[in-house]
C-alpha cells in the first residue's frame, strides 16, 4: 500500500533519534543481550539496521488471547526471536513454545500473499483496490441484518473500527466464535461473582483443587498462571508449598504436575463438588449445605468413582489449610449440564471463602469499546442456524476457522454455500478461506499494526502490537487497514483524517494520554514511549466481586446411563501447542512432542491399559473412533493417565488445506462431535460425545519421543527423581 | 595318517604346477571375477547414494550411531589375523605343514585390511574430511586427536597393512625370480623380471633372506594381537555397557584367529578345486588346518562366555540388561545364531571322518565365518538400542539396505582382489614346498639309513 | 691376468658340498674360495653356509636402528604436537597422556622396525641386483649352481675339479 | 623448540583437569574466572515444551518432519522426558516426572577424548565445544555418551525440503551456523550469548555478572525451572543453589549423599560415572498425604 508505507516513512523521519540510539549502542558495541535496547519499532531496516547488531522491539503476541507481552529481536532488518518482555504485567519475560513459534507464522512459507477471487473452483488474483470496491458493490443494497461478522475474540482498536463498520452497515451480527474457550466458566463466574474472569491468585492458595481447569497448559492465561504456579509451589513463601489437586476424567499437563491426579467418571465434576460441600460439614451458608445435602461420600463416591475416603480426605485438605482455589476449566464446562457442574464448583469456591483471597475482582478498566469480546461456542450455533434459514447474504470472517473446527453434524459446510458472498481475512488458505468468494491475505502478526486488551488482566493495560520488521509481501494488509478502509467507503468524511490505521491509532492514543499516565507530555514523546513499552496502563477503578454464588436452583443430573452402542466417552483434549488447530502449519509445535504422550506429527487415541486390554488393542494399532455423527482412525496409544470409561483425542489435527505441514497431519475430531449443548447458555459440550473404538487391522510404529521403555526408568537410579514432602526442607533453598 | 606332501614329486615338477595357476584363467575364474565386479558394483552404488544423501540412508539414528559398517570392519580386520598365524606363528615353531598353504593366507590378510579399511572410510559421516584423521603437519597446526581409540586404529592398520605387504612381497622374492625365469617373454616377464629384483639364490640372499624373514615374522606377531586389542579397546575403553570389558582384547584377538582360520579353510578348498593343487593342498594339512581351527574355536568359546559369566555374575545391572537383551531381545536369534555357529558348529571339527571331508568342512568353515560376522554384529548393535540411558533406547533400529548392500559389496571386492592376486603372484610358495619335500626326503633317507646299519 | 667367470650345475648339495671342500683345500692361483666362489641354490638352505665357512650377516642392526629409531620419533612427535600445538584439555586427561601415547609408540617402534629391517635386507643382499655374469634357470628350478671367479691360468684345474664331481653342466665366460 | 617446551612444563601438560584443580582450573594454560553451569528444579518444570521450542528458534535446528523423527533422527538439543512412577499403580495419581535433557557439559566428558579429530574440546569456561568444521563424523562421541544428547546431522538439513522453505530460512540466527550434512552437534549452554556476553564484560572492563545471560531455554521457561550462570561467581544464583544443596562439581559422590537424612534436593544424573557433570538437577517434590 503505497500511501500507507510512504506516511510511514514520514513518520519514521520523526524518529530519527530512535534510530541515532540503536546506532550509537551498536557502535558501543553493547550487548546484543543484556542492556535491552527496546527503542521504537522500524518498519525501514536500511535507515538504521546496523549490521550483526540485534535489538530489541516490544510487541504483543497474537499467538493466543493471554496477550502476552513480547519483544522480538530484529537483525538486520530481520525478526529472529520472540522473547517475553520483562516489564509485562502478564508474563514478566517468559514465553511459552506457542509464543515462540509466532517467528514461524510470520516467516511462514504458506500464508496467502495477494488477494484472490474465487473463480469457479480456482482463485484469481486482484489488486487490493479492485477487492475492496468489489466488497462495496456486494454490500450495496443488501439489509444491515442480512450481513454477518464472525470473528475470534477481538479487542482494542480493531474492535472499534469493526463495530463502527458494523454499525455502519446497519448491522448487529457480530458473531466472536472460539472453538476452545473457558465461556461456560465466564457464564458461571458471571452469576457467581459478578464478573466473568475474576483475578485468580494461585500463588497465594495453600491448596487448588482444580476441576480439568489445564491452567498450565492451554486455560485462559497460561504463561501468566506458570508463573503464579512457580511461586504457589515455592517452600518458602510464608503459605508454605501449596498442594495441587487435579480432578478430570482425561489427565492434562496440570494433572501431571499435581500432588494427587483424581480421575472422575465423566461429566460427575459437579457432583463431587457438591460431595465434597457436603463432606465440609458443620460451618457452611445453610443452602449450600441443603443443596448438597444429598450428596454424601458415599453416593458421590458410586457415581463419581472417586473413593469416599478421598473425598473426605480432600474436603479435611481444604479445611485445614485455608486459602485454597477451586477451579473449574473445559473438562468440567463441557457437558449439557457444563453451567451447574460449574456452578457447583464456583458454590464450592465460595463455601471455602476463597472468595476476596484467591478470588479477586480484576480491576475494571474504561473505554469499554476496547475491552474484549470474548469469543465463544453458542456464536457458531446461531450463526449457523442464520446461515441455514438463508438470513444472510455477505458474511466476512476475521481470525475463526468455522469449517474446520464445526462439527459434521452441524453441516456448517453447506449452510456456508448458502450464503452469496463470504470474505475471509486470511493468514493460511485454511478450510474457511477455501470456502470464501473473496480472499484478503493479512499482515502477519509481526508486521501489523494493533492494540489489545487480554480476557485475563492482572493490571489493567492496552498493549500495543507494532510491526518488526517491513512486511515480507508487499500485498498483505493489516486488519485495522482493510477495517479503515472499508469503513471510509461508508463513513468517508468521519475517517479522511486518518490516512491509514497507523494514523488513526496513533491518533486514538495520543488523544487520551491524559487518561493514559502522559499529561502533559509531549505528543511524539509520549506516542514514542507507549511505542518502545509496547504497553500502557489504563485506569480503572478497583472493582469488587459479589460473592453471591448460590445453591438455589442447582440441579445436577445423575451420571450418564452408559449408551450401549457407543460405550466411551470421547474427551476432545487441547493441547498448549495445537489448541483448536489454528497454529497447525508452524513445524516447531509439530515437532514438539506432546507433554504427556510425547507423540509429533500425528494425532493419536488415549486409552486406559485396562480397556485397551479388554479390547484386545496394543500401541500402534490404527483403530476407527465412531460416534453417532461420523468416525475418524487414528493410532491407540495406551496411556494409564485417562479414566477408563473414556478415551482422548487431541484437537487440532487433520487439516485438510492450511498449508504442507497442517495439511493431512493427523484427524480432525471437531467433525465427529455430537451436536449436544450446554442448557443454559447454549454453548457446545465438547465432552458430550459418546465413541465405540474398533480395530481396522493393522499397526504402525507410533511416532514419539518416548522409547520403547515407555515412562520407565529401568530402575537407574537418579535420572528424574521425585521425593516426598516431608523428605525436604523447602525454607532456606535459594 | 597320510604324509603332508609326496617326497619323491620333482623340484622342477613343482615349478610347472604352480606356474599353471598363473598360465590363461579358466572359464569358471571369469565367472567368479564377473560376480565379484557384480557384488562390488552394487557396494560403490550403495556407497554413492550414501555418500550424496547423508548418512541417515543407511538407517542408522540416535542412539544407534554405529551399525554394520563397524561390525564387519571389525570382521575383516579379524579375518586378516590368519595369514599372520599361519606364516609367521607357525613359520616360529617350524611346523612346515604350513608352507603349501600360507602365501595365500597372507595374501586374505592383505586383501582383508584392504576391505576393513574401506569400511573405517564408508562409516564416516563426511568421508571427503577423513584426512583430518591423518597427522600431516599444516598451517593450522592441528592434529587428530591421539587419545582417540579411533586413531590407534588407524595407525595399527596403517602398520599392519604395509608390515604385511612387505612380509609377502619379500616372501614371494625367490618365487618371483622362479616367475621371471620361466614366463615367455611379454610384460609379465617384465612385471617378474622387476618384482625379483635381480634375485639369482646366491648364499648371500639367502643368508640375509633368512634373518629378515625370521625379524619381520617376529615383529608381526606382537603386531597382529595389538592391532586387534585396539580394535577391541574401541569398545573397551568406552563407557558403554556390554563394552567396558576388560577381557575384550583376548576375546577379539581370539575371535579374529577363529575367524581368519576358518577363512583359511574356505579359501584352501577353493583354490584347492580351481586350481587343481590336489598335489600341495593335501588332506592332511586341510586335517592339520582343521584341528588347529577346532582348537582355537575352543578358545574362542571359553573367552566369550567368560565375558558372559563376568556380566552376569557382577552387579552391574545396566551391562546385565544388555545381556538379558541381547538373549531375549530382538536380537536374540542372531545371538543365539552367534553361540551356535561359533561354540556347537565346530565341534563337527572333532569327528575325524568329517576332518577331511571336503564338502562338510567347506560349509562348516563358511558357517563358522557366519558366526564371527553375527559376534560383531552383536558387539555392536545391542548396546546401542539397550545403552545407559532408558530414554533412548531404540527398539525400532534395523540396518537398512544401504548398509547391507555395502557389506554385501566388500565381499566382491575381496574377492576380486584375491582372484586377482592369485593370477599374478604364484598361490603357492614353490621355493618353500621344495625346502618342504627336500628336508622331508632326507629325514626319510637318514631313517632308511639308519636301518641298514642296524643290520 | 685376464679373470674368467665360470658355473658349474650340480644335481644336489652333496655334490657341491664336495666341490666347494676341494676348493677351499687346494691352493690354486688367483683364487679365494672365500671371495670368488657363490653358490647359488634354489631353495634357503643352512648346510650350505656350514660348508662354505662363516659370512656375517648385519640385518639385525637395522632392525634394532629401526625400531628404536621409530619409538623415539613415535613420542617425540605425538607428546610434542599434543603439548605445543593442539593443547587442549579433553575429558579430564592430562595433555600429555601416557598410555595412549604408548600405544602408539609401540605401533610406530613396530613400523620402524619392520621397514628398516626389511631395507636392511637390500642392502646387505644387494638387491636389487643386475644379472651375474653368469646365470642359469635351472638354478631357480632344481640344481646348485657354483660361480667362480678365477685367473685365466688356473680355469683349467677348476675346470677339472667340476667335472671330476658330475658337473652337469659348465658355463664360461671372459671376464675383465 | 617443542621438545624443550615439553620438558620445561611436563608437570603442567601431565596435570589433570579437573580432578587435581583445587576449585578453579589452576592449569595455566586456562586462567579461567568462568565455569557456565546449570540448576533445573524439576519441580517447577511443568514439562510445556517452551524450552524446547525457544532452542529450536535459537540455534538453528531442523524439523526433520515424520518419517525421520520416527528413525529416531530429531534434532532437539533439548529434550523433554516423561517418566511415570514405576510402582504400576492404576493411575499415575501423583502425576508425571518431567526431565529436560540436555548437554551436562561434563567436566571430564567421555564425548571429548574419543573423537579421532579433536573436534570436541573442553573450552576455558568449562563446556564441551564441538567444532562442526573439523568433525568428520565419525560419531564416537555419541556412542560414547551416557546421556545420549548428542545428535548427528543424518542428512543435510539446510538443503532438505520443508526444513526451512523460503521464507523460513531468513528466521535463522545469523550469530550460529546451520550444520550441514555429517558433523556432530549438541546443546552449547547457547554459546552465541555466553560469548556477546564475555565480550560486553571485557570492552567494558568488568568480570560477567549473574543475568548478564540467559540461555534460550532458561529465558523463556514460564516457571523459572532453569538457572545459568557463572560458578565460580559466588554471587551468581546457580552458584548459590549449588552450595545450598551441597553438590559439589568435582565429586563422583556427594558428601550429603553419604550421610543419611539430607533434606537437600540437588542431584546429577549418572555422577557414579565422574564425568562431572555441569548441570544440577532438583528432585520433583509430590506431597504423600492428599
Amino acid at each position: 500500500m503505497i500511501e500507507n508505507g510512504f506516511n510511514r516513512r514520514d513518520f519514521l523521519k520523526v524518529l530519527g533519534w530512535g534510530g541515532t540510539a540503536v546506532a550509537l549502542s551498536g557502535c558501543g558495541n553493547t550487548s546484543i543481550e543484556n542492556g535491552k535496547e527496546t527503542v521504537v519499532s522500524y518498519v525501514e531496516p536500511e535507515d538504521y539496521a546496523i549490521p550483526s547488531i540485534g535489538v530489541y522491539f516490544n510487541s504483543t503476541c497474537a499467538q493466543c488471547d493471554a496477550g502476552c507481552n513480547i519483544e522480538g529481536r530484529v537483525r538486520e532488518g530481520r525478526v529472529l526471536k520472540l522473547e517475553g518482555n520483562p516489564g509485562s504485567f502478564i508474563n514478566r519475560g517468559k514465553m511459552c513454545g506457542l509464543g515462540q513459534a509466532g517467528v514461524q507464522a510470520h516467516y511462514n512459507p504458506d500464508r496467502v500473499r495477494e488477494p484472490l477471487l474465487r473463480n469457479g473452483s480456482q482463485g484469481e488474483t486482484l489488486t487490493w483496490d479492485k477487492a475492496l470496491s468489489l466488497i462495496n458493490d456486494k454490500l450495496n443494497g443488501v439489509k444491515g441484518e442480512e450481513i454477518a461478522f464472525l470473528t475470534g475474540g477481538v479487542s482494542g482498536h480493531v474492535k472499534v473500527l469493526l463495530n463502527n463498520y458494523l454499525d455502519a452497515l446497519g448491522s448487529k451480527n457480530h458473531y466472536a466464535y472460539e472453538a476452545v474457550s473457558p465461556s461456560v466458566v465466564r457464564a458461571a463466574n458471571k452469576k457467581a461473582y459478578g464478573v466473568e474472569m475474576p483475578r485468580l491468585r494461585l500463588d497465594k492458595a495453600k491448596v487448588i483443587v482444580s476441576f480439568g481447569a489445564d491452567f498450565l497448559g492451554a486455560w485462559v492465561s497460561p504463561v501468566h498462571f506458570s508463573q503464579q504456579y512457580a511461586q504457589f509451589r515455592k517452600g518458602n513463601r510464608p503459605e508454605g508449598r501449596g498442594v495441587l489437586v487435579q480432578i478430570e476424567s482425561k489427565m492434562t499437563l496440570t494433572g501431571a504436575n499435581a500432588d494427587r491426579w483424581i480421575p472422575i467418571r465423566p461429566g460427575t465434576e459437579g457432583i463431587l463438588a457438591l460431595g465434597i460441600v457436603n463432606a465440609l460439614g458443620a460451618g457452611i451458608p445453610a443452602d449450600a449445605v441443603a443443596a448438597a445435602k444429598d450428596y454424601t461420600a458415599d453416593r458421590v463416591s458410586k457415581d463419581t468413582g472417586v473413593p469416599a475416603e478421598q473425598i473426605i480426605r480432600l474436603a479435611e485438605l481444604l479445611k485445614e489449610r485455608s486459602p485454597s482455589l477451586v477451579l473449574a476449566g473445559a473438562a468440567a464446562e463441557g457437558y449439557a449440564h457444563g453451567s451447574q457442574n460449574a456452578a457447583a464448583i464456583a458454590l464450592l469456591n465460595q463455601v471455602l471463602g476463597n472468595v476476596g483471597k484467591t478470588v479477586e475482582a480484576p480491576a475494571n478498566a474504561q473505554f469499554a469499546q476496547i475491552t474484549p469480546t470474548t469469543g465463544n461456542r453458542a456464536a457458531l450455533r446461531s450463526l449457523n442456524d442464520s446461515m441455514a434459514q438463508g438470513k444472510l447474504k455477505v458474511l466476512f470472517s476475521y481470525g475463526a476457522n468455522p469449517v474446520y473446527t464445526a462439527p459434521d453434524a452441524l453441516k456448517l459446510q453447506d449452510n456456508l454455500k448458502k450464503v452469496p458472498f463470504k470474505v475471509v481475512f486470511a493468514h493460511y488458505l485454511d478450510e474457511t478461506a477455501l470456502e470464501a468468494d473473496l480472499v484478503l491475505p493479512l499482515d502477519s502478526a509481526l508486521e501489523d499494526w494493533g492494540t489489545s486488551i487480554p480476557e485475563y488482566q492482572v493490571e489493567p493495560h492496552l498493549s500495543i502490537q507494532q510491526p518488526l520488521m517491513e512486511r515480507l509481501y508487499p500485498n498483505t494488509r493489516g486488519v485495522g487497514d482493510i477495517l479503515l478502509a472499508l469503513l471510509k467507503q461508508r463513513r468517508a468524511d468521519e475517517y479522511k483524517a486518518y490516512e491509514d490505521f497507523y494514523s488513526y491509532l496513533r491518533g486514538a492514543v495520543v488523544q487520551n494520554k491524559a487518561a493514559l499516565g502522559g499529561a502533559g507530555a509531549d505528543d511524539d514523546a509520549f506516542w514514542n514511549e507507549t511505542l518502545s513499552n509496547a504497553l500502557v496502563k489504563l485506569p480503572g477503578a478497583a472493582g469488587s466481586l459479589s460473592g453471591k454464588a448460590s445453591a438455589v436452583g442447582l440441579t445436577l443430573p445423575a451420571p450418564a446411563a452408559e449408551v450401549v452402542a457407543y460405550p466411551l466417552r470421547l474427551i476432545p483434549s487441547v493441547s498448549a501447542s495445537m489448541r483448536d488447530g489454528r497454529h497447525a502449519n508452524l513445524s516447531w509445535l509439530q515437532e514438539s512432542p506432546d507433554p504427556l504422550t510425547t507423540v509429533v506429527w500425528d494425532s493419536w487415541v488415549e486409552i486406559h491399559p485396562k480397556t485397551a486390554a479388554k479390547l484386545g488393542i496394543v500401541e500402534g494399532d490404527i483403530v476407527e473412533v465412531a460416534s453417532q455423527n461420523g468416525s475418524v482412525t487414528s493410532q491407540a496409544y495406551l496411556f494409564p493417565g485417562i479414566h477408563p470409561d473414556a478415551i482422548s483425542m487431541p484437537l487440532g489435527y487433520g487439516h485438510e488445506a492450511m498449508g504442507r505441514y497442517a495439511k493431512g497431519t493427523g484427524v480432525n475430531v471437531f467433525k465427529i462431535l455430537d451436536p449436544v449443548f450446554d442448557k443454559e447458555t447454549g454453548e457446545l459440550a465438547i465432552n458430550e460425545t459418546n465413541v465405540r473404538i474398533s480395530k481396522v487391522g493393522n499397526r504402525v510404529v507410533v511416532v514419539k519421543e518416548e522409547g520403547p521403555n515407555g515412562g520407565s526408568q529401568l530402575g537407574r537410579k537418579k535420572i528424574a527423581v521425585k521425593v516426598s514432602s516431608d523428605k525436604v526442607d523447602l525454607s532456606k533453598e535459594v | 595318517m597320510g604324509k603332508d606332501i609326496r617326497e619323491d614329486i620333482a623340484w622342477a615338477q613343482i615349478n610347472t604346477d604352480v606356474l599353471k595357476s598363473l598360465e590363461n584363467p579358466r572359464k569358471l575364474f571369469w565367472v567368479i571375477i564377473f560376480v565379484a565386479l557384480m557384488m562390488f558394483g552394487v557396494g560403490v552404488g550403495c556407497e554413492v547414494y550414501q555418500y550424496q544423501t547423508g548418512m541417515g540412508v543407511a538407517g542408522l539414528n540416535n542412539p544407534n550411531v554405529w551399525g554394520l559398517y563397524i561390525a564387519t570392519f571389525i570382521f575383516w580386520i579379524g579375518m586378516s589375523h590368519s595369514g599372520t598365524l599361519l606364516s609367521a606363528i607357525l613359520h616360529l615353531m617350524h611346523a612346515d605343514w604350513r608352507k603349501p598353504i600360507y602365501r595365500f593366507a597372507e595374501a586374505m590378510t592383505t586383501f582383508s585390511l584392504m576391505t576393513a579399511g574401506l569400511f573405517v572410510m564408508v562409516h564416516l559421516g563426511r568421508l571427503w574430511q577423513f584426512y583430518y584423521a591423518v597427522p600431516y603437519p599444516n598451517e593450522r597446526w592441528t592434529w587428530p586427536n591421539f587419545q582417540s581409540p579411533l586413531l590407534w586404529d588407524a595407525m595399527a592398520i596403517f602398520t599392519y597393512l604395509s608390515s604385511s605387504v612387505i612380509f609377502l612381497y619379500v616372501g614371494s622374492i625367490p618365487d618371483f625370480a622362479i616367475c621371471r625365469d620361466n614366463v615367455h617373454p611379454g610384460w609379465r616377464k617384465k612385471l617378474y623380471t622387476l618384482l625379483a629384483l635381480g634375485w639369482e639364490g646366491t648364499d648371500r640372499q639367502w643368508r640375509n633372506f633368512r634373518v629378515t624373514y625370521l625379524t619381520v615374522a617376529c615383529f608381526l606377531i606382537p603386531l597382529a594381537v595389538s592391532v586387534h586389542s585396539i580394535v577391541a579397546s574401541d569398545f573397551a575403553m568406552s563407557q558403554q555397557p556390554g563394552w567396558h570389558v576388560t577381557s575384550f582384547p583376548p576375546y577379539f584377538v581370539a575371535g579374529a584367529l577363529y575367524s581368519g582360520c576358518a577363512a583359511i579353510i574356505t579359501l584352501f578348498i577353493i583354490l584347492r578345486y580351481v586350481f587343481k593343487f590336489e598335489e600341495y593342498m593335501t588332506m592332511p594339512i586341510l586335517k592339520k588346518t582343521v584341528r588347529l581351527t577346532f582348537a582355537i574355536a575352543m578358545v574362542w568359546t571359553y573367552l566369550n562366555w567368560v565375558e558372559f559369566a563376568t556380566v552376569w555374575y557382577s552387579h552391574d545391572e545396566v551391562a546385565k540388561g544388555v545381556l538379558i537383551d541381547k538373549a531375549t531381545g530382538r536380537f536374540a536369534p542372531f545371538w543365539w545364531a552367534m553361540n551356535f555357529c561359533g561354540s556347537v558348529v565346530p565341534f563337527t571339527m572333532m569327528i575325524k571322518r568329517l576332518q577331511t571331508n571336503i564338502p562338510v568342512m567347506f560349509a562348516v568353515s563358511l558357517l563358522l565365518n557366519l558366526g564371527m560376522w553375527l559376534e560383531r554384529f552383536m558387539i555392536v548393535s545391542p548396546t546401542f538400542s539397550h545403552g545407559y540411558y532408558p530414554w533412548t533406547m531404540d527398539a525400532n533400529y534395523w540396518p537398512s539396505m544401504v548398509q547391507w548392500g555395502i557389506v554385501f559389496g566388500s565381499f566382491g571386492w575381496f574377492t576380486l582382489l584375491f582372484m586377482t592376486f592369485c593370477k599374478i603372484v604364484p598361490s603357492v610358495s614353490m621355493y618353500e614346498v621344495k625346502e618342504m619335500v627336500y628336508h622331508r626326503s632326507l629325514a626319510t633317507k637318514k631313517a632308511e639309513l639308519g636301518l641298514e646299519g642296524g643290520h | 691376468m685376464s679373470k674368467r667367470h665360470m658355473l658349474a650345475l650340480y644335481n644336489n648339495f652333496d655334490e657341491a658340498e664336495a666341490v666347494v671342500r676341494e676348493l677351499r683345500s687346494t691352493e690354486i692361483k688367483g683364487f679365494k674360495a672365500a671371495d670368488d666362489l657363490i653358490v647359488k641354490s634354489p631353495i634357503e638352505h643352512p648346510e650350505v653356509e656350514k660348508f662354505l665357512g662363516h659370512k656375517p650377516v648385519n640385518v639385525q642392526w637395522f632392525t634394532l636402528l629401526g625400531a628404536t629409531l621409530g619409538g623415539l620419533l613415535a613420542f617425540t612427535l605425538i607428546s610434542g604436537s599434543q603439548a605445543n600445538f593442539y593443547a587442549q584439555m579433553k575429558g579430564g586427561k592430562p595433555i600429555v597422556p601416557i598410555p595412549p601415547d604408548l600405544v602408539l609408540t609401540y605401533e610406530m617402534f613396530i613400523l620402524g622396525g619392520v621397514y628398516i629391517t626389511v631395507l636392511g635386507f637390500l642392502i646387505c643382499a644387494g638387491l636389487p641386483a643386475k644379472r651375474s655374469a653368469l646365470y642359469s634357470a635351472k638354478v631357480s628350478e632344481d640344481q646348485i649352481g657354483l660361480l667362480v671367479t678365477v685367473d685365466d691360468s688356473s680355469a683349467a684345474t677348476l675346470r677339472n675339479i667340476f667335472t671330476k664331481h658330475q658337473a652337469l653342466e659348465i658355463q664360461e665366460e671372459a671376464g675383465k | 623448540m617443542s621438545v624443550s617446551n615439553l620438558l620445561e612444563n611436563w608437570s603442567k601438560f601431565r596435570h589433570n583437569h579437573p580432578v587435581e584443580d583445587k576449585g578453579h582450573p589452576d592449569w595455566q594454560a586456562y586462567p579461567s574466572e568462568i565455569k557456565w553451569a546449570m540448576a533445573i528444579d524439576l519441580d517447577a518444570c511443568t514439562g510445556c515444551n517452551a524450552c524446547s521450542v525457544a532452542c529450536y528458534a535459537e540455534n538453528n535446528l531442523p524439523v526433520v518432519g515424520k518419517e525421520k523423527y520416527s528413525h529416531g533422527q530429531a534434532m532437539h538439543w533439548m529434550r523433554i522426558e516423561r517418566y511415570w512412577d514405576e510402582d504400576n499403580r492404576e493411575f499415575p495419581d501423583q502425576g508425571a516426572q518431567f526431565l529436560p535433557m540436555l548437554c551436562q557439559q561434563c567436566e571430564a566428558a567421555p564425548c571429548e577424548t574419543v573423537c579421532p579429530v579433536g573436534a570436541t574440546n573442553h573450552t576455558e569456561d568449562g563446556l564441551n565445544s564441538q567444532i562442526y568444521n573439523r568433525c568428520i563424523g565419525s560419531r564416537y562421541c555419541s556412542a560414547n555418551c551416557p546421556y545420549k544428547v548428542r545428535y548427528f546431522n543424518w542428512y543435510d538439513y539446510p538443503s532438505t525440503e520443508n526444513v526451512w522453505p523460503a521464507p523460513m530460512e531468513q528466521q535463522l540466527n545469523p550469530d550460529l551456523t546451520v550444520r550441514g550434512k555429517g558433523v556432530m552437534e549438541k546443546c552449547t549452554f547457547c554459546k552465541q550469548r555466553t560469548y556477546t556476553a564475555r565480550n560486553n564484560a571485557k570492552t567494558e572492563g568488568r568480570k560477567i555478572h549473574d543475568g548478564d545471560v540467559q540461555t534460550a531455554c532458561q529465558q523463556a521457561c514460564p516457571t523459572n525451572a532453569i538457572s545459568f550462570g557463572n560458578l565460580f561467581d559466588p554471587e551468581s544464583r546457580v552458584a548459590k543453589q549449588w552450595e545450598q544443596q551441597q553438590v559439589e562439581l568435582i565429586k563422583a559422590e556427594q558428601e550429603k549423599d553419604v550421610k543419611p537424612g539430607n533434606n537437600l534436593r540437588g542431584y546429577r544424573i549418572f555422577e557414579e560415572l565422574r564425568p562431572y557433570p555441569s548441570v544440577m538437577y532438583l528432585e520433583r517434590v509430590r506431597e504423600n498425604g492428599v
